[in-house]
């Protein structure tokens, strides 16, 4: 098992959260992990994005090139990403905000109004967690169980009740 | 009706990338209101700094320079003194201007250098992420002094109108604010003000821009703005710190006084 | 009583920073409720017809994003 | 095994220095350094260090000059701009035999030039970018672990050699997370020796001048010599590198840092392809593997060079293997990244497949 | 008869290398004395600039660091960060401590770093033979300004006591000369100040010294001695200019004052 | 035969520059190139030109930088430790592609060192003390009519790819006088044409901007591979060297600069006492030239490399020649002279005589 | 009248540079006219009844050649 | 003709400029010629020298490492440079400051009161010019005209009448 993925989005999405609990999770789950966020001056009030790789033998590079996942929550970050994917790769799409759909015939597009299921489950802030829980779920590259314990610890000093939110974000978003 | 605002033609016209509420954008529009209304646009040189404004070269319409971190005062020298007729502005933040190249501003002021400094003050690091800054008031958080800016450890904020205004060579200093509509049109006077100085050969001037950076502050732009109006503006006094042109006239006077008095 | 001054918002410019609503003397300005294309609430006229044209709003604007017309 | 934190680069190298017994940090932002100052900021002050933000590069190594004299621990870090700031002061510290450690965390040069990962500075780091006869053990991680790992080794050799040490990263290495181990105890600093070099309290003993001068006619050539003498041990005892499938491979492929992962995973490519192909990486940069690239020279057909600049660190490979086989070179500068795939395509061609 | 006068024991009797009528050494016996009196000496460090007393370490009884040129205010720092109880001063020329150390300099006294300095202000560049300094006094002859130093190119010398007396963190500050021996007895009370200002951990101190330079000025040491009374103190007035003592009573006093008022 | 006049290395260097076209420079005092700034500082103004001391080194190289954009041919010379602190300041010219001239008068380091004559910046002033992927075009005189003659040749290669340009001499170089020859006639700036990448006057055109950044990914790549291709070119066409004997020699002394002179006076007292010793001294040392080493490495059975360093300048001697003869180092480091007797006896035993 | 005071001048020491002459208030100091072994022209006293011991000598001395005793 | 020498003494006797005149008279006279002064921060205010060499052929190593002629013009000057003074050359003495002789009888040792001469022309600063005059005549390196030709040249602000007794200064040291 090898998974380089890629999740990006606007500022404020929570997208390099996901991409470190993605790799806490992974490591609690026993696997191998790396995580490296986009950085620098371009990043100014624009796109957010950030690498993570779980795999179950030891990781050499840690950059993805051709990721087998993307993650791609607002709209300019389809245009940048999408293409990129390996083919039979998967691409996790918050149609809440992003109206593009993908042409390419040749991965499977897993399509999530996850705006909308975080708004139902309480609060737009986890809508981020709705698309982890089904990136997990679809690429089966770790257990659910380990997502979910992670969150506590990554957002140490997150209340009781927000937990427990984010806990049913990831199940939401592993059931849509 | 009749256009009474809009985009100078001191600017190109590409959008700034600046952060919401930044004050780099307002800045950057007087100064190129200020040359093209001037009218020395064309002869102009703008040396861009390295901080969030390093991407000034994109939006001021006229030629620059762009160089080390803190050290606009001497690139600036450099083509001044092997073009005269250029007239250079040296745009700065609080680390490249009063950290890193405080030595580099006091003695491009001693020398009277006949340049124009524009001086963001914004209190903090913006281009890096939020780090302490020579200017960063005491107790306020930033991510060096993640407890608040200590006496013991860092010292005192500067204030380097004050401290430059020591200086003979210093010909214009002037303080303002960008935190509402009657400070922003103040600190436009000072800059034209800082321009004619250079234009008219009469040596060194600077224009300290009190501004906020609603990112690295972790506010939104309207609580930015009610910081720079509660804790800056106290700390750093608005107003004009040297001015040549009335040093001069209160010198005549004092002359014409003798004459009388004799 | 006709407005005697109006003023446009560059969407595509805007960043929703609020300077020009906090500056505007007559109330004219708020942000909108819904999304620019680029993530952002854009300022609105929200009462065009109390605009005097007076510009305070285009010299707080950080992102020139607004251009102001009068009589 | 030890428990397994999963760390920022940057962090690591802070929280590993700090357990290595460093106690004073000095340095000035600059991306994509940052999160090393930060990190220190805080996590000095529960160590009863001393954290400051200097005016500028220049002071800080300066900075670490005095209390490096003083005995203590230091270090400063920074990215290729500010290295090169500090390049005088760095050759003070080797001059007045001074162990400090600082670190590099590359980005895209000459210049401003971007923030994007590179390796552009192998020259100024294995070579002495300051001016006069030194070096500085220079050691060049390929993971997080690495990274918090690495300072402890680098203050032993600089306060075994009193030379200055190094850490060469580049922007991956400082902003990438990975799970780290660090292999080594948290060290007391008030468990040390006395030094019989340092200044600050002369009570009872005859006073004593940190210095890199002596104006006397030849006294400054015996000290180098005897300088020397120190960086010939070092060569000859300290260097360290890692290798896979060198033993019957047709191909040698050599990068180091963040790009020997790269060419790792392009390494295993061609030999799940059946290449005979493999890889070897100097972990220290300064004093440089050189019997290890001899060795692994001596079967091969071809070398291939991959760094993430355009043309420094092969010259250190041509040194070593003097000619005993043809050198390729892949280079990328200023902040390209090569992928695994790029260089797999390259290895084919030199084989011939 | 008894002996009245004769060398300290913070001196270590290596005769001293400079020239003729130097002040460098009248400096060094005042510094010796003042440490080797306050009982000091065994926990002092000089930190010795480049410049003709480069050779401080040879001469003053006490450990010494030698570091880059005008980076002393930095060193002293990381000494004295590391090691508080270690006294700290850092003896730097004109040079040195006002061209290119001016930024160490300026951020010391800002951070009221709990050292001091001993500057000698020969308005030249000594050790490098007669170079501009920074307060090369206008119209003076050096070996970069051969035609005499002028506003137009080289700017105004530096008052640097005035220009550090602007900073908070500047605790004690005073300018003496080594004209004759009543000035050199000021002067040692100005350093024993300094040192008491350290050694009560009031912070930043700064002695400046007047000081001949007979071969770089090209004079003899007799007419260096009138040339350091006819022109170097008139333009660089003696006095202290900051005192944290006197601060202290004076905001003490104003309390007090307040409080009968009330 | 032009009129010889005595002058001063230093002199000589600052006189050439000015007579090449020079009309700006800005230094900062340090022995041993102290007559450099002080004979600009009367001399520039007589051309009409701009001589200023700045306030440090780091100051100077930046004013340069400012300067040099407008098109001036500018210059600035120091020795070791403030070409250290330039080394920020010439990363950035190269990042911009600025065609600046400088000059190292070095010392012995390192650190402060001593004032003596030394070459223990080979490493800083060939591989780049500063950051990123540049290089800069290095001369190394060795006599004061080459002091007087290289700036001229600096400038033309400088503008001529657009990178910066250096001399790299020491304190005998600077100190010592003798007889100069001009060979070239003084060259007028205002003759000069305009250039297409100069800010300042922008009546007309498009605006400019002079940078050495570009944060859009893979541009600042691309530009740096531009700039190899100079470099490259550069490599293949603007090398130097000279030579004596090395036609019929067993063994082949090889030194640049000062020491050169000193390796020539001992080739002489071999070949006078009957051995087969040539010399081959680099003019520029980069480019080095590669070429004539290999070429002259053919036919002999020793080489004795002698440098005033601890084993800098060799390592190109070993990168030209690739092993084609065993390599003897004779160094003397930190103002170390060596002695034409000296290097002789080494020669002698080398031949086994 | 005995002298109140009384100095020594190390020959190895001094300089010649005449700081000593002019600081003393007695006159007691002058230049010798012939070189010491350092090729220097030494300080001694001319006047050695007129010294009070007051030091001053010692004092503006930048080359501590001077040794001062009163009674 | 190969002529290596050193010039030796008190700053301010004259030690530099003398070495300069030998160095310009050599290059009237058509020789090869280099001039390399001690320089330094050891030198303030204790001993000066400089080398020089005047030689037929074109000149390889600028550096004197065993002098053939040594001039001494103050005590410490002797200690310093006697020894290193080549076998068969030359020792010039100015016997006015220096009173140690030297013991090697492998060398040529001239023995002049030059301040004394001095003295009698008129100006004890010409000392150096008696020295002077003696070396050229003893060495016979170049043509005593080329020397006085020179003085003008060298030190082209004096008056005529200073000229005039450099040029008697270096007849005196040549017949001395
Ligand atoms: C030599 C050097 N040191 C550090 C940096 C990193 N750096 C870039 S911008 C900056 C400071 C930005 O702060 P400021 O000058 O206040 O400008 P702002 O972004 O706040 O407008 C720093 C430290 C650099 N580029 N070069
Ligand atoms: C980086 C660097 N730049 C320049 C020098 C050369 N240098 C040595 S001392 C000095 C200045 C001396 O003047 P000052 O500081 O006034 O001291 P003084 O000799 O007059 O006492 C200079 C420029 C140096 N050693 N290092
Ligand atoms: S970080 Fe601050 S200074 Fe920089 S663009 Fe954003 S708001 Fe402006
Ligand atoms: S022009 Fe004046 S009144 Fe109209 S919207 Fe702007 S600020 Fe308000
Ligand atoms: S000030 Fe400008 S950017 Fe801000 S909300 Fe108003 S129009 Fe938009
Ligand atoms: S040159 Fe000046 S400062 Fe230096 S030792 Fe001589 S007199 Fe003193
Ligand atoms: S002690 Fe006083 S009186 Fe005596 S010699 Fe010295 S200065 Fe003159
Ligand atoms: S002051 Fe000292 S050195 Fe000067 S003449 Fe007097 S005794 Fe000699
Ligand atoms: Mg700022
Ligand atoms: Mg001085």
């Amino acid at each position: 098992m090898y998974q380089g993925i890629i999740v990006a989005g606007f500022g404020g999405q929570g997208v390099v959260s996901m991409g470190i609990l993605l790799a806490y999770a992974g490591m609690v789950d026993g696997k191998h992990v790396t995580f490296f966020p986009a950085y620098g001056a371009e990043m100014r009030g624009g796109t957010a994005n950030c690498s993570v790789i779980v795999a179950i033998d030891e990781i050499a590079s840690p950059v993805v090139g051709q990721p087998d996942s993307v993650v791609v929550m607002n709209e300019p970050s389809f245009a940048k990403f999408e293409p990129m994917i390996k083919p039979n790769g998967r691409l996790f799409i918050n149609t809440s905000l992003v109206s593009s759909r993908s042409k390419r015939d040749d991965i499977e597009v897993i399509e999530i109004p996850a705006n909308k299921i975080a708004e139902e489950i309480g609060t737009l802030k986890i809508a981020n967690m709705v698309m982890a829980g089904s990136l997990v779920d679809k690429t089966g590259m770790m257990a659910q169980k380990s997502l979910i314990d992670s969150v506590g610890k990554v957002y140490s000093r997150a209340k009781p009740e927000i937990l427990k939110m984010n806990e049913v974000a990831i199940k939401r978003g592993a059931e849509s | 009706m009749k256009v009474v605002f809009e985009e100078t033609k001191g600017l190109t016209g590409v959008p700034m990338r600046y952060c919401p509420g930044c004050g780099h954008g307002i800045a950057h529009r007087l100064v190129a209101e200020v040359i093209e209304e001037l009218g020395v646009r064309e002869r102009s040189v703008g040396v861009v700094p390295v901080g969030c404004s390093v991407f000034l070269d994109e939006y001021i319409n006229c030629d620059g320079i762009q160089g080390p971190h803190g050290r606009g005062p001497a690139i600036a020298t450099g083509i001044k003194r092997s073009k005269p007729n250029v007239i250079v502005f040296s745009y700065q933040g609080d680390g490249d201007l009063a950290s890193i190249g405080m030595a580099e501003t006091i003695h491009a002021a001693a020398r009277s250098e006949n340049i124009t400094i524009i001086f963001i003050n914004n209190a903090i690091y913006g281009m890096t992420g939020g780090q302490m800054a020579p200017t960063t008031l005491v107790g306020m958080r930033s991510t060096t002094c993640p407890a608040g800016r200590s006496i013991e450890v860092n010292g005192y904020p500067f204030k380097m109108c004050e401290l430059l205004a020591t200086l003979p060579g210093a010909s214009y200093l002037a303080r303002t604010s960008l935190d509402k509509a009657a400070n922003v049109i103040k600190t436009k006077k000072a800059i034209e003000k800082a321009f004619k100085t250079q234009i008219q050969g009469k040596g060194f001037s600077m224009v300290e821009i009190l501004s906020p950076c609603p990112t690295d502050w972790g506010m939104t732009p309207r609580a930015a703005i009610d910081r720079l109006k509660d804790e800056m503006i106290p700390y750093f006094p608005l107003g004009v710190y040297r001015d040549w042109e009335k040093e001069e006239k209160e010198r005549a006077k004092a002359r014409e006084e003798d004459k009388v008095e004799a | 009583m006709p407005s005697k001054g109006t003023i446009e918002v560059d969407e595509t410019r805007c960043k929703g920073c609020e300077l020009c609503v906090i500056a505007c003397p007559h109330e004219v300005l708020a942000l909108a409720d819904t999304f620019s294309a680029n993530g952002y609430y854009p300022a609105i006229m929200i009462a065009p017809e109390k605009c005097t044209g007076c510009k305070l709003c285009g010299i707080v604007c950080p992102d020139v994003a607004i251009k102001v017309w009068k009589e | 095994m030890a428990e397994r934190t999963l760390m920022k680069g940057n962090e690591a190298l802070a929280e590993g220095a700090i357990r290595a017994g460093c106690r004073f940090f000095a340095g000035y932002p600059i991306t994509p350094q940052n999160e090393v100052p930060e990190y220190m900021s805080w996590r000095m002050p529960q160590e009863g260090g001393f954290f400051i933000q200097a005016e500028s590069e220049v002071a800080a190594i300066n900075m670490l000059f005095g209390s490096a004299a003083t005995g203590a621990r230091v270090m400063t870090s920074s990215s290729s701009p500010g290295i090169s700031l500090k390049q005088e002061g760095i050759s003070y510290c080797a001059g007045a035999d001074l162990p400090i450690f600082y670190a590099n965390v590359v980005r895209g040069g000459p210049g401003l030039g971007n923030i994007a990962p590179a390796q552009g500075d192998y020259f100024q780091a294995t070579r002495g970018g300051g001016h006069g006869d030194y070096r500085v053990f220079v050691m060049a991680p390929n993971s997080v672990t690495e990274m918090a790992n690495f300072p402890k080794r680098c203050y032993d050799v600089a306060f075994k050699y009193r030379v200055p040490s190094m850490i060469l990263a580049d922007g991956i290495l400082g902003q990438m997370m990975e799970p780290v181990e660090f292999d080594f105890d948290p060290v007391d600093p008030d468990t040390f020796p006395e030094f019989d070099w340092t200044i600050g309290d002369a009570a009872g003993r005859e006073r004593r001048v940190v210095k890199s001068y002596d104006l006397r006619p030849g006294r400054l050539e015996e000290w180098n010599f005897e300088r020397q003498k120190r960086f010939d041990t070092i060569e000859a005892e300290e260097s360290a590198w890692d290798s896979e499938g060198i033993d019957d491979c047709e191909l040698l492929v050599t990068s180091y840092g963040s790009c020997s992962r790269i060419s790792k995973s392009a390494v295993k490519l061609a030999r799940d392809n059946g290449l005979a192909v493999g890889l070897l990486r100097p972990i220290t940069l300064y004093p440089f593997p050189k019997r290890a690239f001899k060795e692994a020279a001596k079967g091969v057909k071809n070398i291939l060079v991959v760094e993430m600049s355009l043309g420094q660190y092969i010259e250190d490979v041509q040194l070593s293997v003097e000619g005993a086989a043809p050198i390729h070179f892949h280079g990328r500068p200023a902040g390209g990244i090569p992928t695994a795939e790029e260089i797999y395509e390259i290895i084919k061609k030199i084989m011939g497949k």
